[in-house]
């Protein structure tokens, strides 16, 4: 590896220059080199500055910030000082960027193909026929559906997934010598990451190019990087192959980053904390739920989401709801909440029986049920302050008014660890974990019975994440109340849930203990999320793809199918005529566990 | 022939100059005598050398979608140059609005002026080719007359009982009283003949000078010289009429060229009128006047104290001086001025501006504010009204005036409310001035002020031929007007056009702008 | 590759949590924002105040001059000690005119401006958020206000009801309100999706609450930046009417009426009186001026915009 | 899409009946009636009364409305009240020349300030970017009439190129009318370019600040092109608003000009009508405004309907 590096960062100081004050230094002098075929990985949490740094690589910085000092040569031209004609022919062809979200940077009013060569045909590398060509041979290195007629779509016409993987295209038309990619498969189901990743991992070995790859999850580097830069605050804590960083972290940083990543989700390994529930009636019982969007002619919603659900709750129990993006789950916590009335089946609630809309629900029932949001920056309202956020709900349910209240929101705002200095700032002002922490207290403030979270930690950094999972263990123990907890992290909700619900578009697949979801026997696609969340370990990624079940599992995708089981067409174990035909039975073991499946025999063990 | 020596005395006082020209007509008028037509054109001397061709274009103040050729409904100096370029009527008032024969070759009234004839000329042809003939005029006249008549000037013609035809080219109009201001008041612009039996005006036929081209109501008209015309006026090719409804744009169409004659010109662009070469004002003094009408049976009006604190508080010299740039005369609260002639009673005592009497009077009169409606009705009226509201703020009394829009003024706001401006345009001889504006029972009077003496004067007047008694009667009925009629008249505006020097013989006829619309037939281009 | 640690940190065990949203700069206006900023003020002053501080009645007429004796046509006049500005088409003090029409002109505009925003607002958000039904009827009614010509409008009604101040705050508000309503709805569309509102729904609140504690306060900034180039259109709008005569009625001065009673003086030249109608329309156009440059530097500074990034 | 076109459209043709009942409505409220405006100073009740019955001014209100409907549908606007020509003729010449102009200025001023807009967006900042903005700015702050005059006195009265008023019998040929109009036809892109220029340039601007902008930036792609296909692709919707809007004010908001320039023109004949209280007139010539503004805010919208492929192309 003793070539000469593509990409050498010497240094490099960027600072902020807000509007006539300070400038304040984000980058406190950053060094680091990239070799050819190499994937040098910056991981760290937000606010560390890993995104700036890896734009350096363009030359390029976001409004507001500019490089004060330091260096970033790239193929021997220092991208920083270059003027901007010189910078714009430098990227795209030297230097290409994918960003976190590739439906945001995808332009709405032009074709995904136009998008795709652009670059290439304006540096005038390739000649139109050849660009198109090109561009239909990395669709298909990136394995996409329908690689000859995708071009012709526009973006809001296919997944995200999807479009993740032709961003990839988009940067490998002009056979960069640099990728720099950011963050791009955090947004994305466990199953579509390993798609994702796979496709990345084989297109920068075949075009040989070398590679920045910016995260905050240190499995996902653990697959895909050679080399690890530990930042923290703008400053490099560690930096070291991936085996030494992974397998003996030096720094105190680098330790806290790997103690937060939880666990694989392995059934011995968790203690099993069995709660003997004191009265026997269930904190909240759901019976054969159907729900849908669109005109409800004949109470039965155009496009239904929900299929005859049911679980139930104990008081003081955490169930976890999982399954990836678009099965139905949200839609479940609204229907809870009475936000989606459902069009069949009832929802009792301390056995009583909660009217499906909360428009009539009564000011009880509603005190009783709080519903935790997944964006905390879009779920407090910007203009009001902390304490009125968190006192809102003591004044409507329980006329707490005053003095009082402020005292009572002081006593809640300590039991989610904020500061009281807290009280009258806004929620522009603090950082996203403090954020999802008074989001909870909210609900914490009407002292329900129920607290339904909706993928509450998926958009925190790994330790702010894990800090918010302990806090809420805490207030299980401590106030007795009940959870539903929805996550696509598999991970995340078996460290945390007693119970666990398994729906697959729509549907219920399986549900259990923690202890009986993750031991056999297993629903098919039960035993494709386990395998498919990433260890912390080298060469898992290479490992996973040769198992045949999680390789089929991953090329397909969901489809809405009324007849059969929905599962069938990613199924490695689907029994032609049957599973394709009729719809899975649901049979359920002494304890209750539940399968929906065909097979009752061995081969859900393996 | 007592009559014809008479006749002959008169006319050599005439050429000589010691009467004035209104003096001669009038006596020879009482005498009932016919008056042959070479005579009435003795002043447009100048009509000699006028040339023909070429053609003009003339910008007029208002147009709108009301334009018409209906002679019953002319309501705008638009409407009135049209009458007269497409039609003619029995009398033309010549300069000094004395009658003169047009279509009625001659005219004639008995002893008490209760029946007039009139002798209508031979050798007219309409537009379309078909002779003239009493039938036509009967049936114009008639058109005036009757409950159910449309026309605009229906009052002038309430005396009159009945038109009778007389003969195929004679006619004769009985009326209750005797009526000496007949021929003047046919010389009205509304009194023109139409072809017997017209209804539908869009496209009507006309025996006048100028043969219509094309007409778009709001837009404008296009009148062609009437080749077969009686008598040899129209000296231009074509004449276009339109209208230019802002002042200053107006005036900027004159100075750029797109007009050869403008009229109504704002005072204030005076100025830059008079410094441009090439351009001459033309500025007729007249009778018509603008002032402050109060209504006789309201408060202010019923309080005569009240009244002649208006009449002193008037600045008449500076509204003349700065309102209308000097293009007036000051007015003495009377209707009538020197436009008239030998009718204006010119030795009355004039109501000159005494603030510390008037505040006295109001003191007396008991009304402390007042409240009166301004409108455009005239140039200056409503800075009229302005001048008068801050003489009163001088003296401690609070005048509020309300400036309202001039369309729907005549109807919602003149005679109806206390207090509030009007004006008239001059007509043409000073009894029916007053007779419409001051008679006790007068439909169009501003304040409805009833004085039983004026009643029998103005009855007097009408049948009196002798110029002395005349002038005698209208001195006293002009002394009554100006000191109890509760009406303020600061001042009389003379008409303001403006024309390109290179057109000449634009008559001075004082009752309307361009020299009464009378330019028509008399003005002609210099090559 | 050596493991380079970086030694000259102390170990810190609690890494308090790092802060993403880079600090939010305080607003600040550039030079040529405050300039504009002190034009606004002083015209305000003016507008409170210009009545004392005016040499002469708004309806004084200049009749003599400083030694007494009488000017023989005093309109026109070009400036002199006496009148700074010259007089008038009819001899009054413009400089005067002008102090006082600030009252009306600024006066009459703010608080039209201010009905508008109140009339829009409540239509607005009412329409945002009070369901289909009511949206589809009040979004219908505005557009038909809005698809009938503004100065014809106010050409009838002022030929209805005659022209009085308060007839002309309440016209310019109503006509203005139409297009305030829909810039309110599509904000508080905007706003009533988000998850905050949402939260509120799921607790029960009533929608009075709703639209007062969670809606107005985030739609207020926009709005405010808008109530600049409302209050423009209606400066505007109002001397338009004064010049077809429908606008504010003498004696009263308001600079839409000024320039339009003077026009003639252009048409004379500098020497003619050109000043008493160029003087007002100066006026108008330094406060609008003014407004519109202080909301472009409010609006470009708080939307970060890349186009600086291309150059 | 095609569900939310024929939707609009409909919107559309209800709009166009509402306005109708608007339009009828408030010219109920305006006091006194042609008869009192004709007869004037002469008028006396009983003539009144006989005009009134002549133009049939006092049948019931909803006798009025249907009658007129009823009109408007088969295309027979009725007769001037004041003058007694059909109202069709009053409007045809006068319609003909409003388009002419209003055509005329759409055809200089769109292309005009679309360039000059983009030339502003693509280089904040810079020197031509100032100057266009304040130009702009000046023309916008200042009433339009103040504007016109100024031309006229520099233009026509001054220099004498033009002439100041556009006085027009009708048959001049294309180039001479174009002759005699270009005053008006100069004040008027100034005027509406203005508007047009600041709304190009704010469109675009708050477009640039989206991430595929900061993504074509990082592509290398050159500005020009970001400017005119990425950034004006999906800005389209709000410029298209804004020319509506213009060409609307083009058409019904011009009363100033026509009456500055004496320019038969429609607007100003809705101004006569009113003060001649000529009421079919002006329910007439409102109409024609009130439809033409709904038909351009229909194709405004029916336009950024079909450039937004999501609506297009739905998933």
């Amino acid at each position: 590896m003793k070539a000469k590096p593509i990409f050498q960062c010497r240094d490099l100081k960027i600072e902020a220059r807000p509007w006539a004050q300070e400038p304040i230094e984000i980058v406190k002098g950053i060094s680091f080199n990239v070799f050819p075929g190499q994937v040098v990985a910056l991981i760290g949490e937000s606010g560390s500055g890993k995104t700036t740094i890896s734009l350096a690589a363009l030359g390029y910085t976001k409004p507001g910030l500019h490089f004060s000092s330091g260096e970033a040569i790239l193929l021997e031209k220092d991208m920083i000082n270059l003027d901007y004609e010189e910078k714009r022919l430098m990227r795209g062809e030297h230097v290409a960027y994918l960003a976190q979200s590739a439906a945001a940077t995808f332009n709405p009013s032009l074709t995904i193909g136009e998008q795709v060569i652009e670059s290439a045909l304006l540096h005038g590398a390739l000649s139109k026929e050849t660009a198109e060509k090109r561009a239909i041979e990395l669709y298909l290195a990136l394995e996409l559906p329908q690689p000859y007629m995708i071009g012709k779509l526009y973006p809001h016409q296919v997944s995200g997934g999807q479009l993740q993987r032709l961003m990839a295209a988009m940067a490998l038309v002009e056979k960069p010598s640099l990728l720099v990619l950011d963050e791009p498969t955090t947004a994305l189901d466990v199953t579509t990451q390993i798609e994702v990743l796979k496709a990345i991992k084989k297109v920068i070995r075949e075009e040989k190019s070398a590679a920045i790859y910016v995260t905050h999850d240190l499995s996902v580097v653990a697959q895909i990087a050679d080399h690890v830069v530990v930042l923290y605050d703008g400053v490099i804590k560690e930096q070291g192959t991936v085996e030494e960083i992974i397998n003996n972290p030096k720094h105190s940083y680098t330790n806290k980053l790997m103690a937060a990543v939880r666990p694989t989700p392995k059934a011995n390994l968790i203690e099993q904390s069995v709660l003997e529930s004191e009265h026997s009636n269930s904190a909240l019982v759901v019976k054969n739920i159907s729900a849908g969007y669109g005109g409800t002619n004949k109470r039965t919603p155009t496009k239904l989401v929900l299929h005859d659900v049911s679980f139930s709750l104990n008081h003081g129990e955490v169930v976890g709801i999982i399954g990836e993006s678009g099965c139905g789950k949200s839609t479940l916590a609204r229907v809870i909440s009475g936000l989606l009335p459902a069009s069949s089946g009832q929802i009792l609630l301390n056995e009583k029986e909660l009217h499906p809309s909360v428009k009539n629900r009564s000011l009880n029932e509603l005190q009783l049920v709080q519903f935790i949001f997944q964006m905390a920056d879009t779920a407090l309202n910007p203009r009001q302050t902390i304490g009125e956020i968190i006192g809102r709900p003591l004044t409507f349910y329980h006329g707490v008014k005053g003095k009082k209240r402020d005292e009572e929101v002081r006593e809640i705002m300590r039991l989610v660890e904020l500061p009281d200095a807290f009280m009258n700032r806004r929620p522009t002002e603090i950082s996203g974990g403090q954020k999802q922490r008074v989001n909870l207290a909210r609900g914490l403030a009407a002292k329900p019975t129920l607290l339904l979270c909706d993928e509450v930690t998926s958009a925190l950094d790994t330790i702010v994440g894990a800090n918010v999972i302990s806090l809420l263990k805490k207030l299980g123990e401590e106030t007795g109340i009940s959870f539903v907890f929805i996550s696509h992290d598999l991970s995340t909700v078996s460290s945390f849930a007693d119970k666990i619900v398994v729906l697959y578009a729509g549907r219920l697949v399986e549900q259990g203990t923690v202890q009986e979801i993750l031991s056999p026997p297993f629903h098919p696609y039960t035993k494709l999320l386990i395998n498919s969340v990433p260890e912390l370990r080298v060469g898992w990624l290479e490992e996973t793809l040769k198992k045949q079940s999680t390789e089929v599992g991953i090329s397909g995708t969901v489809e809405m199918t009324d007849v059969g089981c929905p599962f069938y067409n990613r199924c490695h174990i689907k029994i032609e005529g049957l599973c394709n035909t009729t719809s899975a039975p649901l049979t359920s073991s002494l304890s209750g566990h539940e399968i929906a499946c065909h097979h009752l025999d061995m081969a859900l063990l393996e | 022939m007592i009559k014809n020596k008479y006749i002959e005395l008169q006319k050599t006082k005439l050429l000589n100059g010691t009467i004035g020209r209104r003096k001669f007509m009038m006596s020879v008028l009482a005498a009932g005598v016919a008056l042959p037509s070479a005579l009435s054109f003795a002043n447009h001397a100048a009509a000699s050398t006028a040339k023909k061709g070429g053609s003009i274009k003339t910008a007029f103040n208002l147009h709108g979608p009301d334009d018409t050729l209906d002679p019953c409904m002319l309501t705008s100096d638009t409407d009135y140059a049209r009458g007269r370029a497409h039609y003619n009527s029995l009398i033309q008032l010549s300069d000094d609005i004395v009658p003169q024969p047009e279509l009625a070759s001659s005219f004639g009234a008995n002893a008490d002026a209760t029946e007039w004839s009139f002798n209508i000329r031979k050798d007219v042809v309409f537009h379309d080719g078909s002779k003239l003939t009493a039938d036509d005029v009967i049936y114009s006249m008639r058109r005036h007359m009757g409950a159910d008549s449309t026309s605009v000037a229906k009052g002038l013609f309430s005396v009159i009982k009945e038109w009778k035809k007389v003969g195929p080219y004679e006619v004769k109009a009985i009326c209750e009283t005797g009526y000496s201001d007949l021929p003047a008041i046919l010389g009205e612009k509304h009194f023109k003949i139409v072809k017997d039996g017209t209804t539908d005006f869009i496209n009507p036929v006309g025996t006048g000078p100028y043969k219509l081209e094309s007409m778009r109501p709001g837009i404008g008209s296009v009148h062609v010289r009437n080749e077969d015309y009686w008598r040899e006026g129209a000296n231009f090719d074509s004449i276009e009429l339109f209208g230019i409804t802002d002042s200053i744009s107006r005036v900027s169409a004159l100075l750029s060229g797109d007009a050869d004659m403008i009229i109504s010109i704002p005072p204030n662009s005076l100025q830059q009128i008079e410094s441009t070469e090439g351009i001459d004002l033309i500025s007729t003094p007249s009778g018509s006047y603008m002032g402050i009408g109060m209504h006789s049976e309201k408060e202010y009006g019923s309080n005569p104290d009240f009244v002649m604190a208006m009449k002193l508080l008037q600045r008449r010299e500076r509204i003349v001086k700065t309102l209308l740039k000097g293009h007036g005369t000051v007015g003495n609260d009377n209707p009538i001025n020197s436009a008239y002639g030998v009718d204006f009673c010119s030795d009355l005592p004039m109501n000159a501006y005494d603030p510390d009497r008037a505040k006295a009077l109001l003191k007396k009169s008991g009304i402390t504010s007042a409240v009166m409606e301004a409108a455009e009705v005239s140039p200056g009226a409503v800075e009229m009204s302005l001048l008068l509201q801050r003489e009163c703020q001088k003296i401690g009394f609070d005048l509020n005036v309300k400036k309202v829009p001039t369309d729907g003024y005549w109807s919602a706001v003149w005679q109806k409310t206390p207090m509030h401006t009007t004006a008239w345009n001059m007509r043409p001889t000073a009894s029916i001035m007053l007779d419409m504006a001051y008679h006790p029972d007068a439909p169009w009077s501003d304040t409805f002020w009833k004085d039983e003496r004026m009643r029998d004067l103005l009855n007097k007047v009408k049948g009196e031929t002798d110029p002395k008694n005349r002038h005698a009667l209208q001195c006293e009925m002009q002394k009554i007007v100006t000191e109890n009629a509760p009406v303020v008249i600061p001042a009389h505006s003379s008409y303001l056009d403006a024309k390109s020097s290179k057109i000449h013989g634009v008559p001075k006829l004082p009752l309307g702008a361009l020299g009464g619309g009378e330019w028509v037939e008399f003005a002609w281009l210099e090559s | 590759m050596k493991n380079e640690l970086e030694k000259d940190v102390p170990e810190t065990d609690a890494y308090e949590e790092l802060h993403d949203v880079p600090a939010k700069s305080r607003l600040r206006l550039s030079w040529i924002g405050k300039f504009c900023l002190g034009i606004v003020i002083f015209w305000i002053i003016i507008a409170l105040f210009g009545s004392y501080l005016a040499p002469y009645h708004e309806a004084h007429f200049i009749e003599e001059d400083l030694t007494g004796n009488e000017f023989d046509d005093p309109s026109f006049m070009s400036p002199t000690r006496q009148v700074l500005l010259g007089t008038d088409y009819i001899g009054r003090d413009v400089l005067s005119r002008i102090m006082w029409g600030a009252r009306t002109t600024i006066g009459i505009s703010f608080v039209a401006t201010i009905l508008a925003y109140i009339v829009g607002i409540f239509l607005g958000v009412t329409a945002a958020v009070a369901g289909k039904w009511t949206d589809a009827i009040l979004s219908r009614s505005i557009e038909v206000v809005l698809s009938f010509p503004s100065i014809m409008l106010g050409l009838i009604t002022i030929a209805a009801f005659g022209s009085s101040i308060p007839i002309l705050i309440v016209l310019s508000g109503l006509i203005y309100a139409a297009s305030v309503f829909r810039i309110a709805r599509a904000l508080s569309l905007d706003i009533i999706v988000q998850d905050f509102v949402e939260v509120t729904r799921a607790r029960g609140e009533g929608l009075w609450w709703i639209i007062t504690r969670e809606v107005l306060p985030n739609i207020a900034m926009p709005l405010a930046t808008d109530f600049g180039i409302r209050l423009i259109f209606i400066i505007l709008f109002i001397s338009s009417l004064s010049f077809l005569g429908l606008g504010v009625q003498p004696p009263i001065s308001d600079w839409g009426s000024m320039v339009r009673e003077n026009l003639q003086g252009l048409a004379n030249g500098f020497s003619g009186g050109a000043i008493a109608t160029i003087a007002p329309a100066l006026a108008i156009a330094s406060l609008t001026i003014a407004i519109n440059i202080i909301i472009d530097d409010i609006s470009a500074h708080d939307g970060g915009s890349l186009s600086g990034k291309m150059v | 899409m095609w569900i939310m076109a024929a939707r609009r459209i409909l919107i559309g043709i209800f709009l166009i009946w509402a306005v109708s009942a608007f339009i009828f409505l408030i010219t109920q409220i305006l006091p006194g009636d042609a008869a009192e405006l004709i007869l004037g100073q002469t008028a006396t009740d009983a003539s009144l009364e006989a005009l009134r019955e002549k133009l049939g001014l006092n049948q019931a209100w909803y006798t009025q409305y249907l009658n007129w409907i009823y009109g408007l549908v088969t295309g027979d606007l009725g007769v001037s009240v004041a003058g007694g020509s059909t109202i069709a003729d009053l409007i045809k010449f006068r319609i003909g020349n409003t388009l002419f102009v209003g055509g005329i200025v759409a055809v200089i001023s769109i292309p005009l300030s679309l360039s000059l807009g983009l030339t502003a967006a693509m280089m904040p900042g810079s020197m031509i970017d100032r100057v266009i903005t304040a130009t702009t700015l000046g023309l916008i702050a200042v009433p339009d009439f103040f504007v016109a005059i100024f031309l006229i006195l520099i233009l026509a009265v001054g220099l004498g190129w033009f002439p100041s008023v556009s006085y027009l019998r009708g048959n001049e040929g294309f180039l001479k009318s174009l002759y005699v109009l270009t005053l008006p036809i100069f004040t008027l892109v100034l005027v509406v370019s203005a508007q047009m220029t600041r709304m190009t340039r704010a469109g675009i601007l708050n477009v640039m600040s989206s991430p595929y902008i900061e993504m074509a930036i990082l592509k290398g792609i050159p500005r020009r092109t970001i400017i005119l296909r990425h950034a004006l692709l999906n800005s389209i919707g709000p410029i298209i608003n804004v020319i509506a809007l213009n060409l609307a004010y083009l058409v019904s908001g011009v009363v100033i000009m026509e009456t500055i320039f004496a320019y038969p023109g429609l607007a100003k004949l809705m101004v006569d009508g009113v003060q001649t209280r000529d009421i079919p007139l002006v329910q007439a010539c409102g109409m024609i405004f009130c439809t033409t503004f709904v038909v351009l805010i229909l194709i405004a919208d029916l336009a950024t309907i079909v450039s937004n492929p999501r609506l297009r192309h739905p998933k």
